[in-house]
């Protein structure tokens, strides 16, 4: 993938990113969201993982952030007044941010990998999901099932939560 | 009162829906099919086809003033249509007739008659009040116009829609 | 020449901002997406050292896109069990700010 | 690498503003026209021979009309959303097969290996245009459309999802070219017994099959917002729904992207059930057998068969469009509590089931 | 008090009150045309019948009880008349008795057997007292099968008042009202019989400064007010409670306007004030409103000419104008039509800039003794107790001296005009700064530097203090023309751009902080003032309306109309 393309993707990502925790009104904070995830595939796209990317749309973009926009209109969500800011906390807030952003300059800067460009890939096969599907249903048989049954109670408890009491 | 239309049972094959649906399917097909051979004919091709002959002597067209055997126009500005115009489409400035006019007795005229036809339903509320009988609603029903002042009938158009109506209470006119 | 390194520099902006998001925004919703934004930080190195480290197929590591699925359908669960509660909560005390929901119960 | 990008922006500019956007123009008449013949009337019959120009006389109509925005809105998302509405049906146009090959280039914009899953994707995005312009019209009625489509949405998203399944289980790949050539092999997946009569299996993979198709039919007309799933614009009970505020052309490009996204609908159903842009024709060649015509042939047949498969595919979807239209002028629209209940209780189930059926079969009984 | 038996129940009214009173204050409406409660009681229309019986009294002179305990009463044979008759002691009234409904019919049959029945072009329909009892107690068809009576129509029986003979029946209360209030008897009765009709006395005509009353008083549509007549249906008129602003008495008004027009306005009834009546001149003073000359936007001199500007940029430049004085060399002119909130808000704006020379210009004019006042200055008491003045007028000589000898460089004029002061076109030109506050251009307009358009007495609310001390509220009855904008806001809004604080903002804000300031308007506010007004000062404590300086040296340049057209 060209440079560019890959920083085009990651400034949209990053910026758009920053819009979701800036941006008042949550509707807008949702819609940035959903760029800030389409730039991510992008992203996962140029690191040739292809199902990855598309699922990212499929759940993120398509099922989770509607899911985000029709509770903030189901509840009616207006932008917030500006409050009064609490300078103390947001000071710590940053400060923490930029401590571990810096971290991460840090150990990425002292990681000797990190400067090596990606290996070139063999011209594949077999698809994509086929070869993640194998390990999926092979080596990570139990996690998936346990996965499974993970958002089995998650929606018996989305159901339970959501009911409204009886009067 | 509260009529609780109760729900008719459904038996299993009613309540799969499939058959219904199908059997309505099979029906809009058949008119889409008549349809496009000419078996069927039942709209009237309007620009071509009018149904002018047949109004019923009911009809409800575009108001309109009249004049009587005399000329006169009928309406004596007393505003009642302009108070019971449900959409108040009509607007009138009366006026006084001078007293040299062989209808100094009148007294009274429309100096300004103007119907909004944007506006007019075809209630025929004002045919209905009027004390005069000079308000009538008549067969026309194509009202066009280009601009919305197009569409305002003024007194004039309207008293050359309405014409001039034989046979009503001639009640100015009476004998000495 | 774009580098692992690029990736990850990228992917820690990323968390750094969802984390400020997390702290600095008073909207239980908003807070939720900031948690979004960081999962998808990690997600992001995380498909980065599978391209990174290929195998001698000439494949790259899938063993962690597998993890980057198990991620995100857990993100889903949560997301959908975290809005439910932010909508119990709601319906409870009318509001979505973390300052005003500071009792134990209800 | 410059071929391969002059091939494919000449793919996207053919099929787009040769094929598609006249299609959605033309689909707009013809839905006038079906509608009318289904009801007694004439329908659009004074622009043209047999009306056929209204299509262009309607698009001068709502570019000339006042592009009115209301002073409430939130103008930037007011603005955005049409844009929104209209842009994921073109897109998912891009990984659909429309034909076999022209002067050996393949007839598909862009064959990726995640084919059906990039359809789900993108056709998800499709909500967020209505969900954006009920929001931002600030208008109760809008609104009311807009919360509407979102769960329905999401609601029959998973039943789309899942009623296809089977299909790929068979055939072992995301792509949908390699569908379709599994369909030339095997026989189209609606039918696959037909030209194989004898084979007992063919007509037991038929029942999952046809079981996919239904509930995948079923949940592309809730997708494309189509009666009887017109909830979100529901013209009786929320005055247009999403659109009521918007007029001229942003207003066109919600209608628009309707028709667009009915005849992308269109033509994922005739890629994965009706065997693509296949079709064999009958042939007294020393005998009767079919033959079978697509772009690989040498020379001049080489091009008459490219056509041929193009011109089959668009006629299939031509045929599904008026599916699509007969449907709606025939069916009442559900009410909201019964879509969901029909989404939730019905298709999902029925999806799931049929992913154990259609699994069953080949696992154990698949010769 | 007596007690007096009326359908059956029993009341009690003091002495000397009239029988059809008692009826309608005991609930039972007894329909009349000759009688007027302010007026003498002829009996001469016969639509007031009533049965009435006396208490029974037995051998000893003392009532016989019926059975209920209270006294039998013995029923007259014949029906009589209710105006002309006072309670007495165990009186009985029947008011809805068969044989009265049978006398009320009769009556009305009589009554419009020689009335034309052209409703639709009488101004009286739709407040006609023939409608609307021939509907409540009338028979719906008519026996009469001769010719009907022929009379005179359309007389002019004086300069606004047009007689319609064929609608008159003959009820005597304009006559009586010429007679009795007016004290200009002008109207009779000639002819006898049916041919009986109502005319000026030969040589007079019904001019005098009441006649429009005996419109009013009129229960059909025969005399009709000339100014009125055929402009508008009664039942489109929009009413609002008002009062007349063209003299100190300040009489109680109802404003009929419809679609921002004002078509008429009537007294409404206020003993304290002017009973039921109101004199032409005030009645007729609204026309100005619509004038041609009135001023729609504010405008700003800017070079040689004044030039339209919006509201911001005119008090701005009016403001910035006038700070650059002192305020010694300020003067403003200010009203006594102004209401009291626009008093004193002037006052404020006067504090601002420290102007001590601030003056009210006295109006007068002929008065009578019955309503019109000398004092034209509608609100002139107000001034008084705001202490815009303490003796209006007074100042005026000096600052037209300032303004002469060049003392004074800026003017505030506000409603008024100064060439009404003796200062000539050239010596306003001299003035540097000259705002204008007004409803209408006049000669003096032109050489403003800011002129503010305000509202006329109809578009605004407000109070003021009439000549006998009462306080009274005037009602909004119409939306001003143009951009003009209402008096206190532009005197608010200049203040503010003065000094750079808010103050208030609604009306009531501004009543809220003069009832705070001014001992006498304690505890009131706009509402507390209510239709008929607040006594707030003493009648005795107005003097004499001061000599009004102007009115010799400048003919009226006036928006006012005299009366009469």
């Amino acid at each position: 993938m060209p440079a560019f393309l890959f920083w085009i993707f990651a400034l949209l990502m990053l910026i758009f990113g920053a819009a979701v925790v800036v941006n008042r009104n949550p509707v807008a904070s949702a819609l940035s969201l959903v760029v800030s995830f389409l730039g991510l595939a992008a992203l996962f796209m140029s690191l040739d993982a292809y199902f990855i990317g598309i699922i990212q749309v499929l759940v993120y973009a398509g099922a989770v952030m509607v899911l985000f926009l029709f509770i903030i209109m189901l509840l009616d969500l207006r932008a917030e007044e500006r409050r009064q800011i609490s300078w103390l906390t947001s000071a710590g807030a940053i400060a923490v941010a930029l401590a571990l952003l810096l971290q991460i300059f840090y150990v990425v800067g002292h990681f000797k990998s990190a400067q090596q460009p990606f290996p070139p890939l063999a011209r594949s096969t077999t698809d994509d999901v086929r070869n993640i599907g194998l390990l999926l249903f092979g080596n990570y048989n139990l996690p998936f099932q346990i996965i499974g049954i993970l958002v089995l109670v998650a929606t018996i408890g989305v159901v339970l939560l959501s009911r409204r009491e009886p009067r | 009162m509260a009529i609780t239309v109760p729900r008719p049972n459904l038996n299993w094959r009613e309540r799969m829906y499939l058959p219904a649906i199908v059997a309505g399917l099979a029906i809009t097909i058949k008119h889409f099919k008549n349809m496009l051979f000419g078996r069927t004919r039942v709209t009237m091709q309007y620009p071509e086809e009018k149904w002018d002959a047949s109004l019923p002597d009911y009809y409800r067209g575009a108001p309109a003033l009249v004049r009587d055997e005399d000329g006169r126009v009928r309406c004596v500005a007393c505003q009642l249509c302009e108070f019971i115009c449900p959409p108040r489409a009509i607007k009138i400035i009366p006026g006084e007739i001078p007293s040299t006019n062989r209808f100094a007795k009148v007294e009274k005229y429309p100096e300004e008659f103007d119907i909004d036809m944007i506006r007019c339903i075809f209630c025929g509320m004002c045919e209905e009040v009027c004390p005069e009988q000079a308000i009538y609603l008549r067969k026309d029903y194509a009202i066009t116009g280009f601009t919305r002042a197009d569409m305002v009938h003024h007194k004039e158009k309207l008293l050359e829609i309405g014409g001039v109506m034989h046979g009503v209470v001639l009640k100015w006119n009476e004998k000495k | 020449m774009i580098t692992l390194g690029d990736y990850l520099i990228v992917s820690g902006i990323l968390f750094a901002i969802g984390f400020a998001g997390v702290m600095l925004r008073r909207n239980l919703i908003i807070i939720l997406m900031s948690l979004e934004l960081m999962l998808n930080a990690a997600n992001l190195s995380l498909v980065a050292f599978s391209r990174f480290r290929v195998l001698p197929t000439g494949l790259p590591d899938y063993n962690m896109q597998v993890f980057v699925f198990f991620i995100i359908t857990v993100a889903a669960a949560e997301v959908a069990v975290g809005l439910a509660i932010l909508v119990a909560l709601f319906r409870a005390r009318q509001t979505t700010d973390v300052k005003d929901i500071s009792s134990l119960r209800f | 690498m410059a071929y391969f990008i002059v091939t494919s922006l000449l793919k996207i500019v053919g099929i787009l503003f040769l094929v598609i956007l006249p299609m959605v123009s033309y689909s707009v008449y013809a839905e006038r026209r079906v509608s009318a013949f289904i009801q007694d009337r004439r329908g659009p019959n004074r622009v043209g021979p047999a009306g056929l120009f209204q299509p262009i006389a309607d698009i001068f109509k709502l570019l000339l009309k006042e592009d009115f925005t209301p002073r409430t809105v939130n103008t930037f998302y007011y603005w955005l959303a049409p844009c929104l509405a209209m842009m994921p049906a073109i897109i998912t146009i891009a990984v659909v097969p429309f034909g076999s090959t022209l002067f050996g280039v393949p007839m598909v914009i862009a064959d990726i290996n995640v084919g059906i899953l990039y359809v789900f994707a993108i056709a998800s995005l499709g909500v967020y245009g209505i969900v954006l312009a009920g929001w931002a019209s600030n208008s109760k009625y809008p609104f009311l459309g807009g919360v509407r489509s979102s769960s329905q949405m999401i609601s029959y998203e998973l039943s789309l999802g899942l009623a296809v399944i089977p299909i790929f289980l068979l055939v072992g790949s995301l792509r949908l070219t390699s569908v379709v050539r599994y369909q030339i092999e095997h026989g189209w997946f609606i039918a696959p017994f037909i030209g194989d009569w004898m084979n007992p299996w063919k007509w037991l993979l038929a029942i999952p099959m046809l079981i996919s198709f239904v509930v995948f039919a079923i949940a592309i007309f809730a997708e494309t917002n189509r009666l009887p799933f017109d909830l979100p614009e529901a013209e009786q009970e929320l005055a247009g729904g999403y659109n009521t505020e918007y007029s001229s052309m942003k207003f066109a490009l919600f209608f628009l992207g309707e028709y667009a996204a009915m005849i992308t609908g269109s033509a994922i159903i005739v890629t994965l059930f009706f065997g693509g842009w296949h079709l064999p024709l009958p042939s007294w060649h020393g005998g009767f057998h079919w033959v079978f015509v697509d772009g690989n042939a040498p020379g001049w047949r080489g091009v008459i068969g490219g056509l041929f498969n193009i011109a089959t595919f668009f006629t299939k979807v031509a045929v599904l469009i008026f599916m699509f239209m007969w449907v709606r002028w025939t069916l009442p629209r559900f009410r909201y509590d019964q879509l969901m209940r029909l989404g939730w209780l019905f298709f999902f189930e029925i999806a799931l089931v049929n992913i154990f059926i259609a699994a069953g079969i080949l696992a154990f009984i698949r010769p | 008090m007596f007690n007096v038996q009326i359908d059956g129940v029993w009341h009690q009214f003091p002495k000397g009150t009239r029988v059809i009173e008692a009826c309608e204050q005991a609930g039972s409406y007894v329909p009349r045309y000759c009688y007027h409660k302010k007026l003498s009681s002829p009996g001469n229309c016969r639509m007031c019948l009533i049965e009435m019986g006396l208490p029974k009294l037995g051998p000893d002179r003392k009532p016989e009880l019926g059975t209920d305990g209270k006294p039998a009463i013995n029923w007259m044979a014949r029906p009589q008349i209710s105006c002309a008759q006072d309670v007495a002691e165990g009186m009985g009234v029947r008011t809805n008795s068969p044989l009265v409904k049978e006398c009320q019919q009769g009556v009305m049959e009589f009554l419009l057997i020689n009335h034309p029945l052209d409703c639709p072009i009488c101004d009286q329909a739709g407040e006609c007292r023939l409608q609307e009892f021939s509907v409540d107690y009338g028979t719906s068809q008519s026996r009469f099968l001769e010719n009907k009576v022929k009379k005179p129509k359309n007389v002019v029986l004086g300069p606004r008042v047009t007689l319609d003979d064929e609608r008159c029946i003959l009820c005597s209360r304009c006559i009586r009202f010429c007679q009795e209030i007016a004290k200009d008897d002008v109207l009779g009765f000639v002819d006898r019989g049916s041919y009986t009709v109502l005319t000026a006395h030969p040589g007079k005509r019904l001019e005098n400064n009441y006649s429009l009353n005996t419109v009013d008083i009129c229960p059909v549509g025969a005399l009709t007010s000339t100014d009125f007549r055929f402009k508008m249906r009664v039942w489109f008129l929009k009413e609002t409670k008002s009062i007349c602003t063209s003299c100190a008495t300040g009489c109680n008004t109802i404003i009929g306007t419809r679609e921002d027009v004002i078509y008429r306005q009537t007294p409404r009834e206020n003993d304290a004030v002017n009973s039921c009546w109101m004199c032409d001149y005030g009645r007729l003073n609204f026309d100005y409103l619509q004038s041609e000359r009135r001023l729609l936007e504010p405008q700003i001199l800017s070079g040689e000419k004044l030039v339209a500007a919006d509201w911001q940029t005119a008090i701005a430049q009016a403001a910035l104008e006038l700070k650059q004085f002192s305020g010694s060399e300020i003067a403003i002119i200010a009203s006594g039509r102004m209401t009291n909130e626009e008093l004193w808000l002037t006052l404020q704006l006067a504090k601002t800039l420290n102007v001590p020379s601030i003056e009210i210009v006295p109006r007068t004019g002929p008065g009578d003794d019955i309503l019109l006042s000398e004092d034209r200055n509608p609100n002139m008491n107000g001034a008084r107790l705001l202490g815009v003045t303490s003796e209006p007028g007074a100042k005026l000589p000096a600052i037209a001296d300032g303004v002469k000898s060049g003392r004074v460089t800026g003017l505030i004029t506000l409603g008024e005009n100064p060439m009404r002061l003796g200062i000539s076109a050239e010596q306003l030109e001299t003035l540097s700064t000259f705002v204008v506050m007004d409803i209408l251009s006049n000669a003096a307009t032109e050489y403003a530097t800011v002129v503010l358009p305000s509202f006329a007495f109809a578009e605004k609310r407000g109070s003021m203090i009439n000549g006998e001390g009462r306080l009274q509220r005037l009602n909004r009855a119409v939306r001003a023309p143009g951009a003009a904008r209402d008096d206190w806001k532009i005197l608010r809004d200049l203040t503010q751009a003065c000094s750079g604080q808010n103050s208030s903002y609604s009306i009531e804000d501004v009543f809220r902080q003069m009832a705070e300031a001014v001992p006498r308007l304690t505890g009131l506010s706009l509402s507390k003032i209510g239709d008929l007004g607040v006594q707030v000062m003493e009648a005795h404590e107005s003097p004499a309306p001061p000599v009004d300086l102007a009115a010799k040296n400048i003919e009226e340049a006036e928006s006012q109309r005299p009366p009469g057209r």
